[in-house]
């Protein structure tokens, strides 16, 4: 059956008539307080997926915590079962100790909980017109993480001073291996075996993953099995074939923050508005820092208002970001721009195609995204080609 | 600062030592300068077989039209001659031969992961080196020889050179 | 069967062989990525329910966002079904314009989001050694709400100047009514439609619920259908029988406010600890404003160390707090008192006695929770008699 | 301040004018000072029959014995003379006669709320006052009556004397 979403877009959807045709709720008993709590049946937020991903639905979500089970996913051999009872973390190579950490061991180590974002660096779709914000840049998703620093166990296994580069494996069937620098650990690298105030979902590495904030999403090792400290990185396939990019006439590797970046999540497409006053809605997030300011153009580019942020700002963590508008009803553009605390500001396409050359494309692409607003008020995103 | 270890012992006694039969259980990485790799060797034409039982299904044998759409990606078809911005292969883009060995060994044929020897990866190595014009097909594979193999890419990777700060690169 | 939890502790659990007899996850290619996450088959973490209550199982959680399907659950008729299409919101009474509200309006007014707890006033039990975080204090979630400001309804309708109070009116079985000085719209009530990313859940509200910050979770009335402002409070049966406490020769009525509170969530029943170093860890709270601080006693509450706070701090909000300590094997008692930023520190329960008389209890109980730690590791709650 | 409405328009045109109709639809509380209270009446006589056939299979009849427990609270029984805080009763607890009207009419019985006619909740209101010792069995209750029954606890209701600061209280 078609019916309408709470913003008014017409779904496809399938609801229990039984429901749909319930009782007056006044005047009948519910079900009882229960073990585990449910979602309302007249709610579809589903993440978008792929054979490769899963991405989420940004233009359905409220706030800044991504629901665990809508976060977005991408693994390369699928979501492994691991026994947290026979976990272990092996870490050797370069250190005074080679020692092996239970799930047990990992939970008495003096504990941190931050709220940060996880972006996929191959996160930017620019197809077509009628891709939606989950579409466009919905490798991205945040929690609330808890665990141990790097450097807490770095300093319990004695890191050797010549060690620069440390290698995190994962233990699914890809074992999932990244080269990552020493000093991410003793900046803020974690260990981290909870999400959003549960145990780690198994999407999202169950039950111990790294988490690089800030950093592109495939560094974050999920199912961390060990660690590895040498004086050079390893060249994996994620860090040569995968996740580099050309830049002019070379080609960039070792990219690891995420440049600032912002998207409007509403009004996007598939919405349709109407004439008079519009929250626009979205979030912003920057891999070097906290969000300084959000702009908000609404006649294509030409003048930018500041937005509203919504505190807490946080450190390399989705910004809420709000502007008051009062659309006239003629077609026009709107869009953000993100400026991190560095004084960086998210660039057009143009300035990317600029600063990387025409071969660019894949990864760390954070252009400003243009929404068109029809005079009928649907709104379209605005594709650009570059080459 | 995220946390302040001013009072901290010097070990909270956590965990246990790892042996050396442990580490050398997961120890499976194999870095540029071939520190990793096993004991063995292979060659092209024993890759070759390999590859066509166990891996030409999913990656082809380089031998199609491209428009047919495979499980996995190209590995060596046209490779040396592509345009990298095209296709990316290990020819035109894989910046040190070790990541060959390193990647399928732990994790190919996609479908039965961990079943291949030292020998056969050795082999497959050889092979798909071979096929992307790198070595000939008499030149042995092993622990020795193939931190030596000098790939084409190479050249081409610069590391990251952004930084904090306003400017977009 | 019967086995470790990820702390050690043995439970009760039904896990499908299949899953704990699972292959090597290096060597079999897992699930793709799905529409909607799952939780891992190991984890059993789940409410406790009463015929009237469920309680979050606050021992086993992480950092502050409380998951949505473990949020506290305490309703007087059951959980109703709402359709989200037939919602409508109502406010009269003492207004120039009474007006309603459909759901999609609602979304469309200027928005905020906000993380802070609610807790149940009732949420203090006392009774055995044996009781866990969970059941001496596990009426209490907390969650990122989204929703529009109160008081911009309010501007929207024209309060009238001597409207003092409004009537909140739920749409369950209940129809659940409090009474609630307008001088709270003012301040910083919410009609909040989201919970943590997503809509709000059926056992929190939805679609729509007033949110009071810091208030006694009953207030923040949910399934919300009706707003009437009035000059006077409408007595209702939950602000007069219920939600009220003798304190001494007097009966205390609209105690609103939840004073500061925190509990020690670890080490704590049914945890059994080994000599050595101990992470003691909790959440503090209170309904007046920050948290500015924690402190610990390990020696029965002769001394007290300030424990270490997780930032960010927020107002009205769940706060973590750690504490590193070296047990030494000898039988002691461990605590923990919050202090808000209003100067209040959270009372033993000598204080509340003193302050309230014997005959006080079953409302806004908020005494400092010790735990007895004895000499073979096993921690007990101390329960502490009154009258 | 959570919110900045200094650019804000007067209005934001959403939602739209209740009509009395409905806003009398929904409107069904009942204040101390009887506002809220519909036409019709009732007395304890009627209330006791309706009692009996409706609610004294979770409430007791106020004749058995404390120690059976019923799914609903005890709300009459012994309750002029009870110890209040051994057992809160309408009697030595509850401070306005009209909080029984509008709890009944709105939620009670449990389990088939809101099918009560304005007469019979008048009734059963009466009978719970008679049988509490605070209305005679002839006393009519209707818009006019009710609202002037003053309840024994009354006088012990205090608004909240806490406030913001380091006192506990
Ligand atoms: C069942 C299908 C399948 C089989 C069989 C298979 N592969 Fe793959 N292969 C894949 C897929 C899918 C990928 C991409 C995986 C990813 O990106 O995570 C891949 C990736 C690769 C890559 C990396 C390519 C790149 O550009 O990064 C190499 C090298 C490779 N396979 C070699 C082999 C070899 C050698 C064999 C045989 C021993 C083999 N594969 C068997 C499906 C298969
Ligand atoms: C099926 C069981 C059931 C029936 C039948 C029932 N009640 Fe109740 N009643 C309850 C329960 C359970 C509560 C407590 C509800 C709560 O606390 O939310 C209650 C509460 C009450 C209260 C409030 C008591 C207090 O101390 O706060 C009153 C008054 C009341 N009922 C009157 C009635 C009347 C009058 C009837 C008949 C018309 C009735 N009940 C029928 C179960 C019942
Ligand atoms: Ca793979
Ligand atoms: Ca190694
Ligand atoms: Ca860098
Ligand atoms: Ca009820
Ligand atoms: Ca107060
Ligand atoms: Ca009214
Ligand atoms: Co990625
Ligand atoms: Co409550």
């Amino acid at each position: 059956m078609l019916f309408k979403s709470s913003y008014g877009k017409m779904i496809q959807a399938a609801i229990p008539e039984s429901v749909l045709q319930s009782a007056d709720p006044t005047k009948t008993i519910g079900p009882p307080p229960g073990e585990i709590g449910t979602r309302s049946a007249f709610e579809h937020v589903v993440k978008k997926t792929s054979d490769i991903s899963s991405r989420t639905p940004l233009q359905d979500l409220y706030g800044v915590i991504t629901p665990s089970d809508l976060h977005y996913e991408r693994h390369h051999a699928g979501v492994p079962v691991i026994d947290p009872h026979k976990y272990e973390l092996l870490i050797h190579g370069m250190v005074n100790k080679p020692m092996v950490f239970t799930l047990a061991d990992l939970k008495r180590f003096p504990s941190v909980s931050r709220i940060c974002f996880l972006e996929c660096s191959g996160n930017f779709r620019n197809s077509k017109e009628t891709l939606t914000p989950q579409e466009i840049c919905g490798l991205t998703s945040q929690s609330e993480w808890t665990g141990v620093m790097l450097s807490t166990l770095f300093r319990e296994v004695g890191v050797q001073p010549k060690a620069s580069w440390f290698l995190a494996e994962g233990g699914d069937a890809a074992i999932m291996t990244r080269s990552i620098p020493v000093k991410k650990a003793w900046d803020d690298a974690m260990i981290v075996y909870a999400q959003n105030g549960e145990a780690i979902r198994p999407e999202q590495g169950y039950p111990v993953r790294l988490l690089l904030p800030g950093w592109e999403g495939n560094t974050s090792v999920k199912w961390l099995r060990r660690l590895e400290l040498s004086d050079q990185p390893y060249m994996t396939r994620e860090e040569t074939s995968k996740y580099t990019y050309a830049v002019k006439d070379s080609i960039r590797q070792f990219s690891f923050e995420m440049d600032a970046r912002s998207i409007i999540t509403f009004p996007a497409f598939p919405q349709q508005v109407a004439k008079g006053w519009i929250e626009i809605r979205g979030i912003a997030w920057s891999g070097w820092g906290k969000i300084v300011k959000v702009e908000i153009s609404t006649d294509a580019g030409k003048t930018w208002q500041a937005a509203r942020l919504q505190e807490p700002v946080l450190d390399k963590a989705h910004t809420g970001f709000r502007y008051l508008w009062q659309w006239n009803g003629d077609t026009t553009e709107i869009m953000s721009r993100a400026i991190d605390e560095t004084g960086y500001t998210q660039p057009t396409l143009q300035q990317l195609v600029n600063a990387r050359g025409t071969d660019m494309g894949g990864y760390h692409m954070n252009p400003i995204t243009a929404w068109v607003i029809q005079r009928d008020g649907k709104v379209l995103f605005k594709p650009e080609k570059w080459k | 600062v995220l946390q302040d270890t001013a009072n901290w012992p010097a070990t909270f006694g956590l965990g246990r030592p790892a042996t050396q039969a442990e580490i050398a259980k997961l120890d499976i990485d194999v870095r540029p300068d071939g520190k990793g790799l096993p004991p063995g060797a292979g060659d092209a034409i024993t890759g070759k077989t390999i590859y066509m039982a166990k891996c030409a299904a999913c990656h082809g044998t380089g031998a199609e039209p491209m428009d047919v759409k495979l499980p996995g990606p190209a590995l060596m078809n046209d490779s040396a001659g592509a345009d990298r911005n095209k296709l990316k292969t290990i020819g035109n883009y894989w910046p040190y031969a070790t990541t060959i060995f390193d990647y399928v060994r732990r994790t190919m044929p996609y479908n039965a992961p961990g079943t291949l020897t030292d020998n056969e990866v050795y082999s497959l190595t050889a092979y798909i080196l071979h096929a992307s014009n790198i070595i000939t097909a008499q030149t042995v594979m092993n622990a020795a020889s193939l931190p030596k193999v000098t790939m084409p890419a190479k050249k081409l990777f610069v590391p990251d050179n952004r930084h904090a700060g306003p400017e977009v690169r």
